[in-house]
């Protein structure tokens, strides 16, 4: 038969090919490697200087807690059980936690560990680099300016975005896993699974990332604690930013995702008083394991709005562009913030990016902070030792996915994890709340604005943004275009309902 | 009116990727009666491969692709070798749940190897529009896969009708022991089924994220499987033509049919089951088919 | 011509069966080249396991030799390439292929070019394969789709054809005159043939020499005349 | 059946073959016992300095798998209709039941009595076009209608009921009453030499703790009920009958029994116990998702049928378990000799699954149920009391007294 002739020299081919394809793309791995061990050594050198003596101190600040320890609620620390009020209507009530809570479970060793649940498989799994990201953050703080002398440790367990896996793997984690607290949950169903269990056992729910607003509810739910600008927020920026550009009744044509994140915009569009002025004409969800969006962008071109809201992520953020590329509507595009990340999405699409941006009509933004990426940044200080830290401690950069997001949200829990610390009392789960909840400190990622939270007063905590467009510089390369100021909402988010 | 001109050519693009899928399924069914539910995936693999050859190894982008097809063609051999034949076609549980298994673990390994964060794909296609009118336009990609699915189901009926490998598979398809009876060796027959497959669903894959719209990552087809299945299954399984027919016409049914029907756009997956479900209610072998399904 | 002494087909002690079911308990039989030899026997005797068995359908033990060629545990695909054709119960043809086709196919193993003009032969002698020549070959009546399995068979060029039960619900004359062609096709040809038939007077009358099966073993042999006039045979198993 | 001599051969029937089961029984319950309040902590098995975790809350979710599985086995093990859409019918449950306690304040198991006929109709429905839609075409619709339903679940119209895209989460959980002294046995337990420290810290139960063991010790009971009635079920003259119909569609009609009937029937019967099953995940996990009920789901569960063995009912024990531990244990390993740690992620779970699933079909192309068996014959064998009764000594026969035997080896 003839296949039997061709099998022969197909095989042998193809066997060729594929090692070629193989090394095709493990090479530059294996060159990353090499240099990164190389840096690594060097660092460690110059890590080792500061390092210890940064070492020397937290151990006498140690000592000085671990004292405080030892007296217990009598060296004037918080008290560590019955129900302390540890911000503005906000108390935790420690009699009902569990009969073996231990405020110092997971911090009374040499390390700290923290615990998340977020999907590494799945059609969200790319949401999976924020916590490679965070563990990268952690290694760095480990070596350079251990918090009280102790090791951060991340658990991150897969939950595939599924509800039910997220619950088990927190109850699993609480039970056995010796967590101090859980940072960086992500999704709505995902947090609101939990929330009753990490409430319950009176376990730190820090900074879980899901746009719903219900997150500032200190009075209710005093051990859970939101992190992002929520989409609700994000949403009116976009509008009251309509009505000034297009006057009241402008026209506006919405993409949705068909999930928990692109609900909220659309509910927000739909309901919020500060979108009251603006005339949604069209919307159109679109299945987020969905293969793409022609359908319904088509159905949203024919509206000719003034306005298009992107109300999508992840690769739907490139999709909507290239469409919008190909086409001679050219409304004010508002993209969802989770699309800010132009190495991942708009990279693929530079060519389309570029249409746009040269009939400035490169999708908005609400952006909170800096994008590491972004060719405007290249020399800002912050963003160039975000890209070291890539580096050198998972050998990935900004371009290769949300990483950076993952040190940022990092550096936040190490923020609070910090000033615990250095409470009276030392770290422990009552002090981890209570600076959380008066938090009130900044980071040089941010385009502006602080971060503050006042217990029910300020329970929000990233509150500012600025409008931001996706420019092709003359140099060809992908950046943000600042439009208009940085608006701050801080303190005025008050707190959920 | 430019809407609907726009919209019927979403549906032919979009229809044209299941078409191929949808062959791609209905040469492995025209040989062992079987959906091979890793098809998506396998074309998946095989557009990964493409990107690999063509932005890493720097190849010209039909070059390419056609290695491409050539390399998941002998994957598919080799798989339908090593995973398939030892059992006994006509018994086909353990044959479905092999292939879900191959759906999980391909699936997996794509992601493992390439992450999850989409990629951009060579365009295979000049870009630009054919004809402008108003914000309707045809471009050359709807022009190019409307092209690429007539060349493939062309070449796919000059093989199976004039060639030798082709009667024999023909042959094996209609009747296993008569086959064997004249000489044919169904083993390798069956594989070189496999093999086109998979090349015609890389294909597939290609042309589909070659849109200057689409991006490639490894959820791609998990959704387009559902969608292939379902034209492949409209024009009756066995049915090169019918598949044709019925991605063509899943394609059109969400492009057109549910907006006009003010269908919230969120259901096109389930208008397409819908479809599929009423036709084959009064055609239970879909519109072209002939086999009468019967066992799993 | 006729039977020279060269052995076309030898069989000793084969044994066969389906899975545990075994069927045949050792059969030793032969057939001269050029010979039309009948093999009888009740229903279940073991008829049809035996050319399965030969042609390589099914697995066997015993020793089978092809034209002095040992044959082996050798698999269907290559017994054919041995120079074996058979005819299995039920028309051996491809339903979904047009009646071209099956002819074609049944030279699959053949490289020479002289196919189309054996197929022309083909349609000469049955012109109603030529005009339905691009119909499915199920669209065929019964005779007709018996002769093209023949047909598709003798494609191959055969040197030993294997027939079971050709006369399997057919009319009795379309039955007679199959078997006429059967005997024309082995003085022109000069193919062996090893017939299994139910219809013991038809097959007998153009056999050379008839093995009788019972259960699955040689219960008596002999020329086709002696096999006809034994009262026993008779009355056993020709029904007459 | 399985070679080499067994230790012991026991007669169906005769009082060794009572006693046997008996013992098997009790081997059940003990397992259940122990389960119950060992996993009351989170266990822990090490494996290559991994450790994979073993909760009580897991295995009650791998017992709402058991019984959709179980659902599976009478229409697709049993009957011969392979439906790929078991999922829909999970989630329908998951999604009735918490709409009627969160919104209603009903019972959970009340709860069943909406659920279970609401599922057994739309089973009903899409039995139907099982009647036309055969083999293959019919898993395609099914795997389709599995698709589907996140995005039925977000439709506005449905969205005050189902809690749209956050999800319908429900805080009412299932409060031990108080005279059952389970904060006591396992005091009792702490205090078993050896063993004693496999049985929690010694601080007995926190409050969530009984409600996680009893809510356990009540979804094992639904389970055992629900297995029960299916092993009632296929012994009976119609589950004789979806055999008939399994193994030969038209022999059986001409035997005189109805298709039709038959085949809608038991895809009734199996849709209801998939929302029994979706009722047991809700009520554990306190929240109906959609991201949870994808098409994956319904394929997780073909492959657990095919795991645990076809046509068995403890095979659905088994095949539970399974897809309830290997995705998640296998995406928490962090170190395997020998590999790369990038191929160990989130996808690894599904990797490790889709292999294990095709060397699974090779080695024993049975399910485990199999492998199982042939060990358990090597000790017992039980041999039917002569004379047979027809039809009597059978797959679905055989299994009535291998559940609780195979529950007690896994």
């Amino acid at each position: 038969m003839r296949l039997g002739k061709l099998k022969g020299w197909l095989v042998l081919f193809s066997a060729l090919a594929l090692f070629a394809t193989a090394c095709g793309s493990s090479a530059t791995e294996v060159v990353g490697n090499a240099t990164d061990a190389a840096e690594d050594a060097v660092d460690a050198g110059v890590d080792a200087v500061d390092g210890d003596d940064d070492a020397m101190d937290d151990d006498d600040a140690m000592d000085g807690d671990d004292d405080a320890m030892e007296e217990g609620d009598h060296s004037g620390g918080l008290a560590l059980e019955g129900s302390v009020e540890i911000a503005t209507g906000t108390t935790l009530n420690l009699a009902e936690c569990p009969d073996d809570w231990d405020p110092l479970q997971g911090v009374d060793g040499d390390e700290i560990r923290i615990g998340q649940s977020l999907p590494q498989s799945g059609a969200l799994a790319s949401f999976g680099a924020i916590g490679e990201g965070m563990e990268m953050y952690f290694d760095f703080i480990n070596d350079t300016d251990p918090i009280a002398g102790k090791d951060l440790v991340l658990v991150a367990r897969d939950d595939g975005y599924e509800a039910g896996r997220a619950v088990a793997n927190v109850e699993e984690m609480i039970d056995s896993d010796d967590i101090f607290a859980f940072a960086h949950v992500i999704g709505t169903p995902i947090n609101l699974a939990i929330r009753p269990i990490t409430d319950e056992a009176c376990v730190p729910q820090l900074f879980n990332s899901s746009g719903f607003p219900f997150w500032g509810d200190p009075a209710n739910f005093p051990w859970t604690v939101g992190n992002i600008l929520n989409y609700v927020t994000e949403t009116e920026i976009w509008c009251s930013s309509v009505i000034e550009d297009f006057g009241e009744g402008a026209t506006v044509a919405a993409l949705i995702m068909n999930n928990d994140f692109g609900k909220t915009y659309q509910n927000t569009l739909n309901s919020s008083p500060a979108c009251a002025g603006v005339d949604v004409v069209s919307e159109q969800l679109h299945d987020p394991a969905g293969a793409d969006v022609t359908n319904e962008m088509t159905t949203l071109i024919a509206t000719d709005a003034d306005v298009l809201v992107a109300g999508t992520t992840s690769k739907f953020c490139s999709q909507t562009t290239a469409v919008m590329a190909g086409v001679e509507w050219r409304p004010r595009i508002y993209m969802s913030y989770t699309c800010n990340n132009l190495s991942s999405f708009f990279s693929p699409v530079i060519d389309a990016a570029a249409t746009l941006s040269a009939d400035d009509a490169g999708p908005w933004m609400a952006n909170s902070n800096k994008i590491c990426g972004d060719d405007a940044y290249a020399s800002d200080p912050k963003i160039i030792e975000v890209e070291r830290i890539l580096n050198d401690y998972g050998s990935v950069t900004c371009a290769d996915g949300s990483y950076s997001t993952g040190v940022l949200y990092g550096e936040f829990l190490v923020d609070v994890l910090r000033s615990a610390s250095e409470m009276e009392g030392g770290l422990n789960r009552v002090n981890l709340m209570a600076a959380t909840w008066n938090a009130d400190t900044s980071n040089d990622t941010l385009l502006g604005g602080t971060l503050k939270l006042d217990g029910t007063d300020d329970a929000y905590w990233t509150e500012g943004a600025q409008l931001q467009a996706v420019i092709v510089d003359d140099a060809g390369n992908l950046t943000f275009e600042p439009k208009g100021d940085f608006v701050d909402f801080e303190g005025q988010g008050g707190s959920f309902g | 009116m430019e809407l609907l001109i726009n919209r019927v050519f979403d549906g032919l693009s979009n229809g044209a990727t299941y078409a191929l899928l949808a062959m791609a399924l209905v040469m492995i069914f025209k040989a062992t009666t079987l959906i091979n539910f890793a098809q998506g995936e396998f074309a998946m693999f095989g557009g990964f491969i493409v990107m690999v050859l063509v932005l890493e190894q720097g190849l010209p982008v039909w070059i390419g692709v056609i290695v491409g097809m050539i390399l998941s063609a002998v994957l598919a051999a080799v798989i339908e070798r090593t995973l398939i034949r030892p059992f006994d076609p006509a018994d086909h549980l353990p044959l479905v749940i092999i292939t879900l298994g191959l759906f999980l673990a391909i699936n997996a390994i794509a992601g493992i190897v390439w992450r999850f964060d989409p990629r951009a794909f060579p365009e295979m296609f000049p870009s630009g529009n054919v004809f402008t009118y108003g914000n309707a336009s045809l471009s050359w990609y709807t022009v190019g896969t409307m092209v690429t699915i007539a060349v493939v189901a062309g070449g796919l009926t000059l093989l199976l009708n004039k060639t030798k490998i082709g009667l024999a598979f023909r042959a094996v398809s209609s009747n296993l022991e008569s086959s064997e009876l004249v000489g044919i060796r169904v083993g390798p027959t069956l594989q070189f089924g496999w093999a086109i497959a998979a090349a015609v669903g890389t294909l597939g894959v290609a042309v589909f994220v070659a849109s200057p719209v689409r991006q490639l990552e490894p959820q791609v087809m998990v959704t387009g499987l559902i969608f292939a299945v379902s034209a492949a299954a409209l024009g009756g399984l066995d049915s090169l033509g019918g598949a044709i027919a019925g991605g063509l016409a899943i394609g059109l049914v969400q492009s057109i049919v549910v907006p006009y029907l003010g269908v919230p756009s969120e259901l096109s997956l389930f208008a397409a089951v819908a479809v599929l479900m009423l036709v084959l209610l009064f055609k239970p072998a879909g519109l072209f088919g002939t086999a009468a399904v019967e066992r799993v | 011509m006729n039977a020279t002494d060269n052995v076309m087909l030898d069989v000793k002690g084969l044994r066969g069966g389906y899975g545990a079911i075994q069927v045949l308990h050792g059969l030793d039989f032969h057939v001269m080249e050029g010979e039309i030899v009948v093999i009888l026997g009740a229903n279940g005797a073991g008829k049809t396991t035996t050319l399965r068995a030969i042609s390589g359908m099914i697995e066997r033990t015993g020793a089978i030799t092809v034209a002095g060629e040992a044959v082996g545990s050798a698999k269907a695909p290559d017994i054919v390439r041995k120079g074996v054709a058979h005819v299995p119960q039920g028309r051996g043809t491809l339903p979904e292929l047009s009646v071209e086709d099956n002819l074609r196919v049944g030279a699959f193993i053949r490289k020479d070019d002289e196919v189309d003009s054996d197929m022309d032969q083909w349609f000469e002698a049955y012109p109603v394969l030529r005009e339905r020549k691009n119909q499915r070959a199920g669209s065929l009546s019964g005779g007709e789709q018996q002769m093209l399995a023949v047909a598709r068979a003798l494609m191959s060029r055969p040197r030993l054809l294997l027939l079971d039960e050709p006369s399997l619900g057919l009319a009795p004359i379309i039955v007679s005159d199959l078997f006429e062609r059967f005997a024309e096709i082995n003085k022109e040809t000069g193919t062996t043939m090893l017939v299994v038939e139910q219809n013991a007077q038809l097959a007998l009358g153009i056999a050379a020499r008839g093995y009788v099966l019972e259960s699955g073993e040689i219960f008596t042999e002999g020329p086709a005349d002696e096999l006809i006039d034994d009262d026993a045979i008779r009355k056993a198993y020709l029904g007459i | 059946m399985a070679a080499g001599t067994p230790m012991f051969t026991i007669e169906k029937g005769s009082a060794q073959y009572r006693a046997y089961r008996i013992l098997g029984f009790a081997l059940l319950a003990l397992l259940i016992f122990i389960v119950a309040f060992a996993f009351n902590d989170t266990g822990s098995i090490t494996l290559f300095d991994n450790d994979y975790k073993l909760s009580i809350t897991r295995v009650t979710k791998a017992i709402s798998f058991m019984v959709a599985i179980l659902g599976l086995q009478v229409v697709a093990g049993f009957t011969g209709q392979l439906s790929l859409g078991q999922g829909f019918f999970f989630g329908t449950g998951a999604y009735l039941s918490a709409w009627l306690v969160a919104d209603h304040g009903w019972n959970w198991f009340a709860t069943l009595a909406v659920v279970v006929p609401v599922c057994f109709l739309l089973g009903l429905l899409f039995g139907v076009p099982a009647l036309r839609i055969k083999g293959l075409y019919l898993a395609l619709v099914t795997l389709g209608l599995a698709a589907i339903f996140p995005s039925l679940i977000l439709l506005d119209i449905l969205e005050p009921y189902t809690g749209g895209a956050a999800g319908k989460q429900v805080d009412s959980d299932l409060k031990p009453p108080g005279w059952l002294p389970l904060d006591g046995t396992v005091d009792l337990l702490n205090k078993l030499p050896v063993f004693g420290q496999y049985f929690g810290e010694g601080s007995g139960l926190s409050s969530k703790q009984e409600q996680r063991v009893w809510t356990f010790f009540l979804m094992v009971v639904l389970a055992l009920v629900c297995f029960k009635m299916v092993n009632n079920l296929v012994k009976s003259r119609p589950g004789r009958a979806m055999r008939a119909v399994r193994d030969n569609e038209t022999s059986a009609a001409v035997n005189g029994i109805s298709l039709s009937y038959h085949k809608t029937m038991s895809f009734g019967v199996a849709s209801a116990l998939g929302g029994v099953g979706g009722m047991v995940y809700v009520a554990e996990l306190g929240i109906a998702s959609q991201g949870d009920f994808t098409q994956l789901l319904s394929i997780l569960f073909i492959v657990g049928l095919v795991v645990g063995g076809v046509g068995t009912l403890s095979g659905a024990v088994i095949g539970g378990l399974v897809i309830a531990f290997i995705p998640d244990w296998a995406s928490s390993t962090r170190g395997f000799p020998g590999l790369p740690e990038r191929w160990l992620q989130g996808p690894t779970g599904g990797l490790i699954l889709g292999i294990g699933l095709i060397v699974l079909t090779f080695v024993l192309p049975g399910g485990v149920i199999v492998g199982i068996r042939k060990i358990r014959d090597r000790i017992v064998r039980i041999i039917p009391r002569p004379p047979v009764i027809p039809g009597q000594h059978d797959l679905s026969d055989a299994d009535a007294f291998n559940s609780p035997a195979t529950a007690a080896t896994v």
